[in-house]
């Protein structure tokens, strides 16, 4: 079970921000989240939507170990 | 050198207080307060979102790389999140240098970082309703200075 | 606006509280401290020497350029004279603007002139004697950055 | 009698920081230290040493009125 993090507006879209899915890599994360809310999906795949594995950015592919925290991570606003 | 987030308000003279204390060999120490505008009525609160842990990382690998560009002594930086009422400080950046120079640029630097790179994400709520706000061209144009040098 | 000498230690954070107090409309407070360094034991007491009145006026007129030319909010300047001791706050400046980048330049610009053209005069007392400092090169160069714009 | 201030190494070099003389201008009063003082009557014509009469600098000649402030500024050092 990797858990899954949103942020900013994905949170506000998706209307959840902590929760916990069954995957073994990032793609079959995705895969979960866009059958579950194909709108969601498009929106984490989305310009700018960067991805965090236990607090790493990762880019392209990624293995998702027991308890992976994976954080889709809309673009910074800056503070 | 120190990196925190805080979802409750915060007093920056008294951290300047605390950072000052002590110091016999650091001749600059240049602050930089950030504070919530009420924007004439057109913003009422704001919201901000960390990532905890990832963003206080990202953070510090900056406040690094500064301390080594301009041979800082020191760095304390102070970021609200949550929701924050017009008046309110956002943040607080100081940097202590032997000389002024090192001082003020670390700080303009950090600053250039944080507004416009920073892993935050940021709403306003305001009469009209609620909108997220990305940076402006002008953080974006202010934070690529550093990069061309 | 407002500038004053003193003769006594002051404590910076307290004028940061006063000065970032109540602000609904500033986004960016910079600040700047001035401390006395120990230069490790070269210099033991730094000793100022203001002319009361002529001393504030002149920078009044400095402070009042910059609040024209950056668009300013508001200026504090606080200026220890009388005998100093390594660790204790020499100059105190802040600026109030809309958005940082006005206030940091106005902040470096005020300094800038502080340090080299500011009547004060100085005198270091240190093992080896007494000396009287001017301004160093540095000094003099960083000022005149804001002539040629 | 015109109040006559100095600062920093004039005043030093002079043994004093504040005395009154009598003078109607400030050839006169320049006159009058130099006859007391010959080398501070020099440092006060150095390089970089201005003046100020009644707290407002005066390049040249100045008519002093009675009760003239007038100060001996060497270059200032900043702060």
């Amino acid at each position: 079970m990797a858990r899954v993090l949103l942020f900013g507006r994905l949170a506000d879209q998706a209307g959840w921000r902590d929760r916990r899915i069954e995957a073994d890599d990032l793609a079959g994360l995705r895969a979960a989240l866009a059958a579950a809310d194909p709108e969601l999906g498009e929106a984490l795949a989305g310009p700018g939507v960067q991805v965090a594995v236990d607090k790493v950015l990762v880019r392209g592919e990624a293995v998702l170990t027991a308890g992976a925290e994976v954080a889709f991570l809309p673009p910074m606003s800056g503070g | 050198m120190s990196v925190s987030l805080t979802d409750r308000p915060f007093e920056p003279g008294a951290l300047v207080t605390a950072f000052c204390a002590g110091r016999e060999e650091t001749g600059a120490v240049a602050t930089f307060v950030g504070l919530a505008r009420a924007e004439k009525g057109r913003a009422t609160v704001l919201e901000l979102e960390a990532y905890p842990g990832f963003t206080e990382a990202a953070i510090g690998e900056i406040v690094d790389a500064a301390m080594r560009r301009f041979g800082l002594q020191d760095v304390v930086i102070v970021h609200r999140v949550g929701r924050i009422a017009p008046g309110e400080a956002i943040v607080f950046v100081a940097t202590a240098a032997g000389h002024r120079r090192e001082a003020f640029e670390a700080c303009d630097f950090l600053m250039d970082y944080l507004k416009s790179r920073a892993p935050f994400w940021k709403k306003e709520h305001g009469p009209g309703g609620v909108r997220w706000i990305e940076p402006t061209d002008r953080d974006r144009t202010d934070a690529t200075r550093w990069d061309q040098e």
